[in-house]
């Protein structure tokens, strides 16, 4: 248990993840500044979650973590907080 | 793990060299912290009960019997607060989840003993700050839900105890986290997922939702504070905000929170269960799974405590439906444990006894529930003294009656002591009788309309309030007997046996009271946790049939 | 809102689909202090509309019908298991560790009622929140601590709901200051009073009488005595008290002073009006001299001359606690609000306290000068029209506490002649 | 046992339950963002273009680069370059307090314009506006106070480091630090569209 799982990330795949992280800020400013209406929240919001997502993946080594836990708590945690926010909208969207 | 020389838990410091009181107060032994657990939570629960006593003096009568509105306000929402937050819920898991997980999955600790102090001292930290606000000038009227806009407003002092319930929600977390930490990596080698225990799986449970939930009601409590102290305004209904949104995001968590409570008692239960039937429990996976589900789709029934409160009639169905959705699985629970008794051989003990008491009067609470889950007949009753019923047959006569008959199942295995068993009987059958006469006219009260929070009431009201009050007195003398006869047991009773009442689970294995290290030598798994036949063998007992697998 | 679906709409108005009356009349044992049920089996009986009381009602009895039997059949499988397999009498179990088909059963038996349960619950719901077209439409007023109704007219009512019978009332609810929760346990309705928000309940007042509204959201300190009246009085009566105008009084402050338990002035030849509370006055000089009684252990008060609901009267307030008189003279300044007059300027002009609380009768008097000259108290006729407003509240001796008994007279001082109003 | 073999992937774990209990936190905030944004739409549209792109989008991008460099100290010190690691966060901890200065320019900008909690402009203005400052307030102050805790965090790995404390066979520490520093990052990863970029 104690040798730390195997994998170390190379400064330049580290770099390429923070290339694309840049190259991600500046389409979603870009993207907002065209009006998409009611899609430009959600584009933004996508946009953001790619970038969480190499966040997650890479700095946060998710990718490479032996064990499934890992993986599959976050997903159960992210699951939860969509249900919440999915769930109050039963209420907020339809009251008279 | 050497073969040492047998020496308790209590007089092993841990760590080593401090010796007598700083060697508690730094302690990070997993059973002396469980211990210190318990002797603070007594003292809160004291403090809870004398409220509720001086809550039900009042309402003996109709007019102003000992206070006046404000002191009453600030009683029952002080009441609320304490036994919620710093008995029920940190409850079973902090003193017995903390004493006994470890031991039943074969580890000598939790994950991160550290973290686990200082829970214990947040725990302790939040209680004074609650416990203080009683004593300020103003103590918080606002009721244990803190609901805004008036809780914004209220001139009374809710910040200091919105704060406490801030702290203790941390402490929470941290245990929660040190559990599943704990289980994910610490099972001794060989014990896989189905073969833990139950009462750590109910843990394993409680603990999720601990972690994911009670930072919601973290968020919201600051949310309170901060409004006070600054005006922003996101509740504030002249500014813009909504105070629905304030309930939706507190029950987001306070409701989960009752599963919180109840999920470890449930566990508590499906120990006791079969160890005094002499047979394994009906069921094992099934009530492991429903356990799991009731801790995931809980979660999403929170606005069913928000029927009236304005929102869409949308939500009021899904979540109403949700509601019945999550009951099932406690059905299930319910029925594997009358099944456990089926052809059993079964002893009677004070904490079997405890744990019929808590099947009846859960399924009272559940059953209920029902009723309150249910939208149209919800309607007549929110808010009414029917809750204030069906919440205290769940809380009390569930999870307090699942903390009481954890606190006589493994009493021996804690102090190394037995207590005496007649008195046992004697609390327990006045706390069971004065329960009933407490609770049960509230129902009847609810269903007539008296609205809970009422410092005073209609005439109509009167008989009922009259019995609830006599019942409350009954079970005074109950529950002190209760509590007398334990102390006395851990000073002066008999020596205690390692295992004294024949259970399956890793602690009995282990000399009472456990070793520093918990265990003298490596422990061995059962391929399924409740297989009796080393206790039968032991018993000279022989079985019609042999075990089956399931 | 899309979801109420035309179904219920047609359940509510098709009466024949009204079933199992008896059934309804059940639930009367608990919960329905006002007997309404037999009104509702009777239309049900008659076939005509189906009221949401007997739909809730319905939802209730079928629940607890399902949960009595539930509870009775765990409980008695779990007693006879344990006496049946004790030890003695068993004393070698046998190893059974589950059943797929048995668990399959208790999971799917119970997820089949409680689903039925959710329906005819849910059901019962629609009926409460399906407002026939043709209902009366009041607004609803919360504030700490009491409840306004505003008449399509534009009457305000203060603590009284007057309905009349036969009619299907709509309430539009909301709050001014913090949540509070207007439940008319009668009706089986309750409903949210949120602030800058409008919610709705609706309920068919069916049969003459006064029922109870509460509060029933905490509220602060004087939410249980946030009370009012709901009165269902026939058309004819309705239409006639929309004309008037109403007459609330509310919470106060004391002030002190210590007193004889008799009167200090004569007390013979003293007029007298009012029935739960006693008035009895004379005039002697520029003084009117007032007693003051009633069944009572909280506090009793009379106005004098409102301009309008309270606003503008000149209240005076008294109770005897521990054999202290406490007075307070306030003002009305708004129209269901009143302070005491020292602290917006005025002064307290009362003279010749006496008071006594008796066998659980309180007695209390004093004068007070016609024309004090203090812009707090509104000035008095002794000839001519005065307006009294009585009040008291039977338990409490606070004056912060809301009345839970008024009643308003038109009386001429010296003449002693007097009349009700409403 | 734990005290024998010390367990890394298990602290690791507890740190990431630690992490998703920090979600649920925010999750509380963006809950509310939600409901209010779908209420006040045209409202927040408005008050979106108060804030400042600029602080936002310079905010963004040092934060990357600071989450960068914590990931790039963890290589260094796999890599037994433990002068490198401690540069690495040491830029990081730059990045951050940079941010923090960043922060209080803007919000000063703000408190200058009388946009702040309670303030007469919120006040008298737009119900939405003041909504979506309240929220602004109060979430961008609670990342500010995790960039405090996570500075912290930051600052102790690299006095670690330094002592030798964290070393290629043990830097537990260190991941779990930069754990909860990419976290801080994730959660500005939404804020800033949420914010500086409504529609
Ligand atoms: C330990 C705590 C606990 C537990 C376990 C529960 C369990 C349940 N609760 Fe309770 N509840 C509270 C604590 C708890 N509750 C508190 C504190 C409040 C008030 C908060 C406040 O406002 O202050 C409250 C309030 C409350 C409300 C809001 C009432 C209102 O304010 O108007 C509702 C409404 O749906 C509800 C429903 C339920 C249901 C359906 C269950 C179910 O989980 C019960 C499931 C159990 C059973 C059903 C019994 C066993 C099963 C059988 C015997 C088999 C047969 C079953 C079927 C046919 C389905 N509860
Ligand atoms: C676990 C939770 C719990 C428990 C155990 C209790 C226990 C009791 N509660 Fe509870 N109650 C709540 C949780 C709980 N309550 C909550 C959450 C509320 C809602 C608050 C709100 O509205 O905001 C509430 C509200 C509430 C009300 C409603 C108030 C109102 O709405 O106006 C009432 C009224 O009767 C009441 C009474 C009691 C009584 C008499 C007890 C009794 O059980 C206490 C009786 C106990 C004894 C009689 C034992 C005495 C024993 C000793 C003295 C020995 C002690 C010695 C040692 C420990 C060594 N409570
Ligand atoms: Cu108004 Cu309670
Ligand atoms: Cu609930």
């Amino acid at each position: 248990m104690n040798a730390h799982d195997g994998h170390i990330l190379s400064y330049g795949k580290l770099l390429a993840v923070l290339g694309v992280l840049f190259v991600l800020t500046v389409i979603t400013i870009l993207v907002s500044t065209v009006d998409l209406g009611a899609a430009n929240i959600w584009a933004a919001l996508l946009i953001a979650s790619v970038k969480a997502t190499f966040v997650l993946l890479f700095f946060m080594h998710l990718k490479y973590e032996r064990s499934k836990a890992f993986a599959i708590t976050f997903v159960v945690t992210v699951f939860c907080v969509a249900l919440l926010i999915g769930f109050l909208f039963w209420d907020v969207s339809y009251r008279v | 793990m050497t073969t040492e020389t047998y020496k308790p838990f209590h007089q092993t410091p841990m760590p080593p060299k401090y010796d007598g009181v700083l060697g508690w107060l730094i302690t990070y032994d997993h059973k002396r912290i469980g211990m210190m657990y318990l002797t603070t939570l007594m003292v809160w629960l004291s403090a809870g009960i004398l409220l509720g006593l001086l809550i039900r003096v009042e309402l003996m009568a109709r007019g102003q019997t000992i206070m006046d509105a404000q002191t009453y306000n600030a009683f029952f929402t002080m009441h609320g607060v304490v036994m919620i937050f710093l008995f029920i819920i940190p409850g079973i898991p902090a003193v017995f989840g903390n004493f006994f997980l470890p031991i039943q999955i074969g580890a000598d600790d939790v994950f991160f003993p550290r973290i686990n102090l200082l829970s214990y001292y947040l725990y302790l930290i939040g209680g004074i700050l609650g416990v203080l606000a009683l004593f300020s000038k103003g103590p918080p009227d606002t009721g244990w839900t803190f609901y805004v806009p008036f809780s914004v407003t209220t001139r009374s002092d809710v910040s200091i105890t919105v704060f406490a319930a801030f702290i203790l929600g941390m402490s929470s977390i941290l245990t929660g986290l040190n559990f599943i930490t704990t289980i994910h990596r610490m099972r001794v080698k060989g014990m896989k997922w189905f073969q833990m225990p139950l009462f750590a799986w109910s843990l394993y449970a409680t603990s999720w939702v601990q972690v994911l939930a009670t930072p919601i009601v973290g968020i919201t409590l600051i949310l309170v504070i901060v409004e006070r102290l600054f005006g922003v305004g996101l509740f504030n209904p002249a500014k813009g905000g909504d105070p629905l949104l304030y309930q939706h995001l507190f029950w987001m968590y306070s409701h989960p929170a009752v599963y919180i409570m109840i999920l470890p008692a449930m566990g508590v239960v499906s120990e006791i269960i079969p160890v005094f039937s002499r047979k394994s429990i009906f069921g094992y996976k099934a009530i492991v799974l429903s356990s799991m589900c009731i801790a995931i789709f809980g979660s999403l029934v929170w606005a069913h405590h928000m029927y009236v409160s304005g929102m869409s009639d949308l939500s009021v169905m899904i979540f109403s439906l949700l509601t019945f959705i999550v009951a099932v699985p406690s059905a299930v629970k319910v029925f594997s444990w009358v099944s456990t008794l089926y052809k059993g051989s079964i002893t009677f003990s004070p904490p079997f006894y405890l744990s019929l008491c808590f099947i009846y009067l859960f399924t009272v609470g559940g059953l209920t529930g029902l009723v309150l889950g249910s939208a149209g007949t919800d309607v007549h009753v929110h808010d009414t003294y029917f809750v204030v019923a069906h919440f205290h047959f769940v809380m009390f006569g569930g999870a307090g009656f699942g903390f009481f008959a954890a606190m006589h199942y493994w009493w021996p295995k804690m102090f190394g002591r037995m207590y005496n068993f007649k008195r046992a009987y004697i609390a327990i059958t006045l706390l069971l009788v004065g329960f009933m006469l407490h609770y049960m006219p509230m129902f009847v009260l609810g269903l007539k309309g008296m609205p809970r929070r009422y410092y005073d009431y209609l005439p109509e009201f009167e008989s009922g309030n009259l019995l609830a009050g006599i019942g409350a007195v009954i079970m005074v003398s109950g529950l002190f007997l209760m509590f007398a006869n334990l102390l006395k047991g851990a000073i002066k009773g008999e020596k205690a046996a390692d295992d004294p009442w024949g259970g399956t689970t890793l602690e009995w294995s282990v000399p009472s009271p456990p070793p520093v290290h918990n265990f003298m030598a490596e422990p061995s798994v059962k391929s399924y946790p409740y297989d009796f036949s080393d206790v039968w063998k032991r018993m000279n007992l022989k079985t019609s049939t042999p075990p089956k697998s399931q | 809102m899309f979801w109420p679906p035309q179904a219920w709409q047609r359940y509510v108005e098709d009466g024949r689909n009204a079933r199992t009356p008896v059934r309804a009349a059940r639930c009367r044992f608990w919960m329905d202090t006002n007997g309404l049920s037999d009104k509702i089996i009777e239309r049900e009986k008659m076939g005509s509309i189906l009221d949401p009381v007997a739909g809730v009602d319905r939802a209730f009895l079928y629940i607890f019908g399902f949960a009595f039997a539930l509870l009775t059949f765990i409980t008695i499988l779990m007693i006879y298991f344990v006496i049946r397999f004790r030890a003695s009498r068993h004393p070698v179990p046998e190893d059974i560790r589950g059943n797929t088909l048995l668990e399959v059963v208790w999971m799917a038996i119970p997820t089949l009622i409680a689903l039925s349960m959710f329906y005819i619950g849910w059901q019962s719901y629609m009926g409460l929140r399906t407002v026939p077209e043709d209902a009366l439409t009041i607004d609803t007023t919360a504030q700490m601590f009491n409840w306004t109704f505003t008449y399509p007219n534009g009457k305000e009512s203060d603590s009284e709901l007057v309905v009349p019978e036969g009619r299907a009332v709509k309430l539009n609810i909301t709050s001014k200051d913090v949540l509070h929760s207007l439940s008319i346990p009668a009706h089986r309705i309750k409903m949210d009073a949120v602030p800058n928000m409008t919610t709705y309940t609706w309920f068919r007042a069916d049969r003459l009488g006064e029922y109870n509204i509460l509060c029933t959201e905490y509220c602060g300190v004087a939410h249980s005595q946030m009370l009012a009246k709901l009165k269902v009085v026939p058309e004819v009566e309705y239409l006639a008290w929309l004309d008037k105008t109403p007459e609330p009084v509310a919470p106060a402050k004391a002030a002190e002073s210590a007193v004889p338990t008799t009167p200090r002035f004569a007390t013979k030849e003293m007029f007298e009006i009012g029935d739960k509370v006693k008035f009895r006055w004379h005039i002697e000089d520029n003084l009117l001299n007032i007693i003051l009684s009633a069944e009572t252990q909280g506090w009793l008060a009379v106005g004098f001359n409102p301009q309008q609901t309270m606003k503008g009267a000149n209240f005076i307030l008294g109770a005897v606690v521990d054999g202290q008189v406490l007075m307070a003279d306030h003002f009305g300044t708004g129209y269901t609000k009143h302070e005491e007059d020292r602290s917006i300027g005025g002064e307290a002009d009362v003279l010749n306290v006496h008071g006594k609380e008796e066998n659980g009768v309180t007695e209390i008097g004093f004068s007070i000068p016609l024309d004090s000259g203090d812009a707090m108290d509104s000035k008095i006729t002794a000839d001519g029209e005065t307006i009294i407003l009585l009040a008291m509240n039977m338990t409490q001796d606070s004056f912060r506490v809301h009345h839970n008994y008024r009643a308003k007279f038109k009386v001429n001082l010296s003449t002693g002649a007097a009349q009700k109003l409403n | 046992m734990n005290t024998k073999t010390k367990d890394n992937t298990g602290a690791k774990f507890g740190m990431w339950l630690f992490l998703y209990s920090e979600i649920m936190l925010f999750t509380g905030l963006f809950i509310l963002y939600a409901a209010y944004f779908r209420e006040y739409l045209p409202d927040f549209v408005n008050a979106g273009k108060e804030l400042d792109l600029r602080y936002g989008a310079v905010n963004t991008l040092i934060l990357l680069t600071s989450s960068f460099t914590v990931a790039a100290a963890i290589t260094a010190i796999r890599k037994k370059q433990a002068q490198g690691s401690l540069i690495f966060l040491c830029i990081s901890i730059a990045c951050g307090i940079i941010f923090l200065i960043n922060k209080y320019f803007e919000w000063g900008h703000k408190f200058s314009h009388d946009i702040f909690p309670n303030s007469a402009t919120l006040n008298a203005g737009p119900r939405g506006e003041n909504i979506f400052f309240g929220l602004y307030y109060v979430i961008t102050g609670l990342h500010g106070v995790h960039i405090i805790a996570g500075l912290s965090l930051l600052i102790t790995a690299a006095w670690f480091v330094k002592k030798g404390k964290i070393v290629a066979s043990d830097f537990v520490f260190l991941e779990n630090s930069g754990l909860y520093w990419h976290l801080v990052d994730l959660i500005w990863i939404f804020i800033f569209p949420l914010f500086y970029l409504v529609i």
